[in-house]
């Protein structure tokens, strides 16, 4: 069934909302009214709902299947969440209600921050960041701005190790760093003496993701983040992965003194086909001074937010408009007090785990690209495809129409050809195994020939592969009138 | 535990096929001196029921008074408006909810084809070329925009109007603060009284302006736009209540470069200021410098419509530190609500639902023109207006009228703390979820605490 | 993707809800506690999240399609309605809370009743009925009671019309009448002059539908009713086709005694795969005395729930357990409400003029059963198909294909391979359209002599054409355990 | 108006293509003096906004007491539970909420595998070999068991327990009134003494009994369900709370030949009553008398495993007036609701929530025991007893209690208000919500109203 834009349905004389007719007092403003129609489409309530419930139809999804997706942590979104963060108490509240008002909300954010420095250990924690890379952002401007306190201006570089998500350079680049990449090792670590080799007092940071891209531990974390130090940098961890680590180490006891946390990710948030996630950071107690506004401060008579500067703060300034991702954070909240600690130890372990179990499965068949057990995610690369005319793209493609979304593949770009899977804690063991059936199904399929099979793919989904170049070459990136009607503006 | 369906069988099954003794073997690579037992989380409860949680949150969420519950007179960036019930239920949808972003073009087509449709309806309501598929939120929207507009004239300067959110300065100035970027922010302007005409140059990047300005005041901006065109720089327009494009000029019309916009205030519940949807919109010829996701029309091998992400080549798994910009996630989920609420509104609704904003602004201020000891500032406005309450601390009067139970509007001293000549200055609001009696509580609860 | 039973999946020891561990007092069973386990399966939420979203993914519904499905009215279900159903004050009220607790809810019922007789302009209402038929029944049984209470014993015969809905002879019968047959004229009516001679004082009712099941309205309904109480007999309406008239004729100036209102049809709430309905019965005040209870009654003090005989109230007893279908009641509220008597007037405008659309679309290349405008549904036969070797259930699986719900087929019986569209008024005239459109490209298809094509059809749905006669003859109402493993009883 | 679609223009093309003047033309086959105008139906209001609507439903919600929002004991045949919020997410979605009773299995197989799963759930839960899709509730599943049961014995007597919940009764009576069998039913039986064994005779078609009965006592019901079988006759045994099936040897297990459950309990909030839905359950070899809608198992032309609507020989739509049943709608998604939450519990949860329920009830008996003018009726109960308050008006205690926001249980002469000797009578019921704190505010509220 072909679903039509919005702009070619309906008319604009309809409309599904009843509204009243407004007074006929003499208008305040000031000869601005807008003239001409806007060129919006008019549907009614029933062909709204029928559009996007189509539209729906053409998704993949959690509740639909299974995600394999490396580092992007898609595990079950509870219902419970969703309903909480909608209680009237909560959706209901204007961000500027006198704080009397909203005692229940900032004991919420304050909560949530007890869970989150508990969980790591960390001293402080800015709730405001509303991503991972904003997550990132704030804790290297915290850094950066710790630097300026101590007028440590010769430090401008920063090191990224090469397997990095690419927010982490991007994000270095922001905060007016340098960005120098550390090489890995076979192991799939990164190579300690090459890293204290570049760590020399022009150094700023280390930007590490541990477990990192490939799957592994930084099994030298401690060493690392003891060179850091002594070398008068600072350490910040990407967070991505906490997914596998929750409830078993602390970020503190790794040497971090920064870390974002995508509460979409490891605190089961819905990733809503793009977001809003929420990347609370926590940091050192080094770094906490330099924390962003606002803060949620407990005292006697209650909860307070501070949204200017107090006392000795010296925070390097403010993320976000009003207060952060509320409605993101009751839902981790829910999440974080229906698993308990005893749960969220129990969910790195399944995690873990599936992750490892998937290897084991697969080992055999695919080329796995490291050794060793790995943590929630397993890292294959395409050597077991060569020869055979499929490449990792057509793989991935050929899984959707085995009813999978394709695992995560070219990442990290260490690994020639790279398919990273995460299987989190919310499979159960029938969805893995099924999934590492269909793999070696494939696998054995490719390995028989059948390129063409896999170039096809995917064939049973609303559409088949799509050309993006055209798409970036002529970027068609609004609906416009057909020419004859072209509407007034 | 609910979520977790591994039974014990499994894991000793799975464990046997990995040749591992137990699950803490796998984490062999951690060092001693970083593992944390489970007993090492002093202070974090274990697991709690569906039940207890629920009551807990419950009894959390009962200690704040819902704006809903009492009349509700708060703007300042964040607006009640009444969201229809189709909206919810939609965006609840697992296919929406539970998606992931649309890499996987191929099943993906639900989300691409929603997030086509928010971007032309962003670009026609702020009468641009083209928009994104959104950022986190107006204010990191204006802090994009100006570093945007740093890229496309090649300059460093940027000057962020008195008039301008609080908030979205601030976040505009720590977002630029470590860049080679020079951020002017001039002073609050309540009045609308600036010269930002003057103060443009052959070295700024762009000015960025707010309309409605914060402070209530609706302005024509074409001559500064004009100025701005003069002199090589941008005009960056900030709409914190995307409602009044339904009735006023838009920024396009008037000659802006680019435009934020707040979407929260359409299709989303207040949910104590986010999250929020930033809009995003600009001219065709800086598509390639614009931040943030965009969905693209192609065609599939079969020759038939579709969508795509595209010109990710701006993006920063791709470019990395030479990126547009770092974010990643953006608010799929409540572009989507907004995307819905402007299709049920449609032209007639949308432009309705504006007007009966602004005439119900007009009925509050008509009546608040009549309480002794007030003065209401704007002489234009949409939906909001500053009121002065001459020798009263205004952060007094709205914990007085909180106490009669109206909540009464934000005083500016949350914003501006140190400015002590705006101690007396307040937002107020309207709606089309406010009523007469609602006036009529706020005016006489006014009349007697400033009496 | 094929999803197995819930029995086929998981393992006893999961649990997809968490509880306490309950007490270990002393049990008060006497000695009947359980012994052995049931045998029900286990899965955790993600798991049944995931089980239940995609089973839904098996099904047509109104939110994705067109139902042209004649006599059931499938309109568009507004969310309004399912969000007012679950504000707390109403869905967590106890049937059996005092009074002085309960009084908006009676309220409610008692806004519901003043709607329902305003638009019928009726006695009385019974609101308890469970549905359609249930509502009936209830007509059927004041009736009776009626009847008994005037002693009128030899009055046992209800005249039913060839073309009448199934459940009207069910229920005839559950009332302990025999029923005769009316037969119907060539213009689709009820045969006056037979209809009048049927009439003798043996005669306890006459149940008829109208705008009948032919999409007819009986023009001479007039006359008709006069004749049955002029005959000492009752006029039941069947209210199924109510939404073709809402708004623009009232049972009560048809002579009407009773008749049951589908709120699942005409008011809009979800028919829900098969339910819940509700089936309020109004009453002419003939009948009032003999109305089942539990009765609604406002006085001065508020609103009081009558669930014993008072006063000269005859009941002839209760429908259902506690007060009836109360959250069907709170959804039929908001929607009348929202609606107001314009909006029904309008719907049912609306309604008729899209049938009609559709019949004057249709009616050169199918063939019409009767002249002249139809109501809310049009009705045609299969002459079209003869010699095509493609019958009308064919033709309606082969609009499945075509992204449509097939329309009513086979009935009504007075008409040879009927196909009774019902387009309600939620339907844009695209939707009709492109219906209209799928319908004449399939007749001339099936003209064309393709009736492979036909016999073949569904092909792009879950399952193609199923095997009834195998369900019937061997019924498989369970899953059982494979008989190795059988689970102990 | 929102729920509309055709436009003016619309209205008129169509109008054109139909050749008719105006659509009142199209209903010229009404007679005139049955027409009523637009201004015909005085006191009906217009139209109103969403927004409206909302205010004035949530303004008539507010005025009632939320069961849950204190403490609350009531049970009587409708029983508060907590429900996963998963549940009412499942069952909201569209293509489970808006659709049409499955008679086209090709595009409902979603509907007919989750009423298989049900059916088979049912079946096991109460020990039967199969269970139809569903019934409106219990009373009227009662109702249609003893005719059930007259169908198959070809006798026309029916024997109805005093313990059996009065408003089945009512229900059954008023059903079975105007056919020609014969309905006893036995005066109400608190203390389950009646003696139905010496009743049963070579006549009865069944004796209906419920267990738990209405006023809470357990019984094995073996001994009566071999003397009915001895007798020719059939043993319907009533369920109201289908909690106590995972604690308690289900009727099955006891020789019943048909079982008949409410089902609202598991899944569905209260609802003040309704909708329910009627579980119901027998022997295979009754299977073609059975009432209601059967998926049955079968295969497509690719021979892939499918479901269908079965054995609709017995329905009214092809049989008229011989069916079985006039019964047309069912309660599809409260049997879904059923279904979803019986899944998430399982074997492990459902066994520990009726274990949770009965624990929950022993401590509220315990507590009951040692309030002084109290004396509880039951030995044998699962989560509910009936209470006796000698020289008490039950009634008047429970009002008493609702003044101190305490909802008591309810009074026995709310069902049988000519039976003097039940009106000291109360029944009062715990739940896994009911918590400790709940128990003790009532034991002191009673404490105090009875001293």
């Amino acid at each position: 069934i072909e679903e039509p834009l919005i702009f070619e349905q309906g008319s604009p004389d309809k409309c599904g909302v009843d509204l009243p007719e407004p007074d006929d007092r003499p208008d305040r403003l000031g000869g601005v009214a807008r003239s001409g129609p806007i060129g919006l489409p008019g549907l009614s309530e029933p062909e709204v709902v029928r559009h996007y419930t189509r539209l729906s139809q053409k998704n993949y999804a959690i509740d639909a299947g299974f995600y394999p997706l490396g580092s992007c942590t898609m595990k079950h979104n509870p219902r419970l969440n969703e309903r909480m963060a909608r209680l009237p108490g909560f959706a209901d509240l204007h961000p500027f209600q006198p704080e009397s008002t909203v005692q229940g909300a900032l004991a919420a954010m304050g909560h949530l921050s007890d869970w989150l420095l508990g969980l790591t250990g960390m001293e402080a924690v800015a709730l405001s960041p509303g991503a991972g890379a904003h997550g990132e952002l704030c804790g290297m401007q915290a850094i950066r701005a710790a630097l300026d306190a101590r007028g440590a201006d010769e430090r401008r570089v920063v090191l990224v190790p090469d397997s990095a998500h690419g927010t982490n350079p991007a994000t270095a680049a922001l905060c007016g760093f340098q960005v120098r990449g550390i090489p890995g090792n076979d192991r799939g670590r990164v190579d300690v003496d090459a890293f204290k080799a570049a760590l020399d007092d022009r150094v700023a940071a280390v930007m590490l993701t541990n477990p990192n891209t490939c799957g592994l531990f930084e099994s030298d974390i401690l060493e690392l983040s003891t060179a850091v130090h002594e070398a008068g940098a600072y350490f910040y961890l990407d967070g991505a992965n906490f997914n596998a680590i929750v409830g078993r180490v602390r970020i503190a006891d790794l040497g971090a003194d920064a870390m974002h946390i995508n509460l979409h990710k490891t605190f089961s948030t819905p990733h809503g086909g793009g977001g809003p996630g929420a990347g609370p950071t926590v940091l050192s107690g080094a770094l906490a001074p330099f924390a962003p506004l606002p803060h949620i401060v407990a005292d006697g008579a209650g909860y307070r937010l501070v949204e200017h500067v107090e006392g000795d703060m010296q925070p390097f300034g403010r993320m976000k408009g009003f207060h952060g991702q509320f409605g993101v954070f009751v839902r981790a909240l829910s999440y974080m007090m229906s698993m308990g600690v005893d749960g969220l130890r129990q969910a790195s372990g399944d995690a873990v785990l599936n992750a490892n179990y998937v290897m084991a499965r697969l080992r055999e068949t695919l080329t796995p690209s490291f050794e060793g057990p790995c943590m929630h995610e397993a890292l294959f690369d395409d050597r077991f495809l060569k020869g055979t005319g499929v490449s990792t793209l057509d793989f991935a493609k050929a899984m959707i129409d085995e009813g999978f979304h394709p695992m995560t593949m070219y990442f990290p770009l260490v690994v020639h050809g790279a398919m990273l899977m995460e299987p989190t804690e919310t499979e159960s063991k029938e969805s893995v195994d099924a999934f590492c059936d269909a793999v070696l199904a494939l696998a054995d399929k490719a390995k028989a020939g059948d390129a063409a099979f896999f170039t096809g793919a995917p064939r049973h989904t609303p559409r088949r592969r799509l050309d993006e170049t055209k798409a970036a070459r002529n970027p068609v990136l609004r609906w416009e009138p057909p020419a004859p009607a072209q509407a007034a503006e | 535990m609910r979520y977790l369906p591994l039974t014990d069988d499994d894991r000793r099954a799975m464990l046997a096929r990995i040749g591992a003794a137990s699950v803490d073997d796998l984490f062999r690579d951690v060092p001693p001196a970083a593992w944390t037992g489970p007993d090492g989380f002093d202070g974090l409860p274990p697991h709690a029921t569906e039940m207890a949680v629920e009551r807990q949150l419950s009894a959390l969420a009962a200690r704040n008074v819902a704006a809903g519950s009492v009349p509700s007179f708060l703007g300042a960036g964040a607006y009640r408006h009444h969201i229809p019930a189709a909206v919810d239920h939609l965006i609840q949808r697992g296919e929406f909810l539970t998606a992931y972003t649309p890499y996987q073009p191929e099943v993906s087509q639900g989300t691409l084809q929603y997030l086509f449709e928010f971007q032309t309806q962003v670009a026609l309501i702020t009468g641009m070329e083209v928009a994104n598929a959104s950022m986190y939120d107006a204010a990191t929207g204006v802090a994009e925009a100006a570093a945007m507009a740093c890229r496309i004239t090649r300059r460093k300067h940027v000057l962020l109007s008195g008039g301008v959110h609080p908030h979205y300065r601030a976040v505009t100035e720590s977002f630029l603060r470590y860049t080679d970027i020079e951020t002017e922010c001039l002073a609050p302007d309540p009045l609308g009284v600036e010269d930002l005409m003057g103060r443009v140059t052959a070295q700024t990047a762009c000015v960025v302006v707010q309309n409605p300005d914060f402070y209530g005041n609706l302005a024509d901006l074409s001559a500064l736009a004009a100025e701005c065109h003069a002199e090589g720089a941008l005009l960056v327009v900030a709409v914190a209540e995307p409602v009044s494009l339904g009735l006023v000029t838009p920024p396009g019309a008037m000659g802006a470069d680019i435009v934020v916009g707040e979407g929260h205030a359409i299709g989303s519940p207040l949910n104590f200021g986010g999250p929020g949807v930033g809009l995003f919109a600009t001219r065709k010829k800086y598509v390639r410098h614009m931040p943030g996701r965009l969905a693209g029309e192609t065609v599939d091998e079969e020759g038939r419509r579709g969508w795509v992400l595209t010109l990710s080549t701006r993006e920063q798994h791709i470019r990395r530190e030479k990126a547009t910009s770092n974010i990643c996630t953006n608010s799929g989920l409540i572009a989507l609500a907004w995307t819905i609420h402007m299709t049920l509104l449609g032209e007639a609704g949308f432009t309705r639902l504006a007007r009966l904003n602004h005439m119900k602004a007009v009925e509050m201020v008509e009546a608040l023109e009549r309480v002794p000891g007030l003065k209401v500032v704007p002489r234009h406005f949409f939906n909001e207006v500053m009121v002065r309450l001459p020798g009263q601390n205004a952060a007094g009067v709205v914990d007085a009228l909180a106490e009669r139970g109206v909540l009464a509007g934000v005083p500016l001293s949350r914003f501006y703390p140190t400015y002590p000549e705006l101690a007396d200055g307040l937002l107020l609001c309207a709606t089309e979820t406010t009523d007469t009696a609602d006036i009529e509580a706020l005016v006489s609860a006014l009349t007697e605490v400033l009496r």
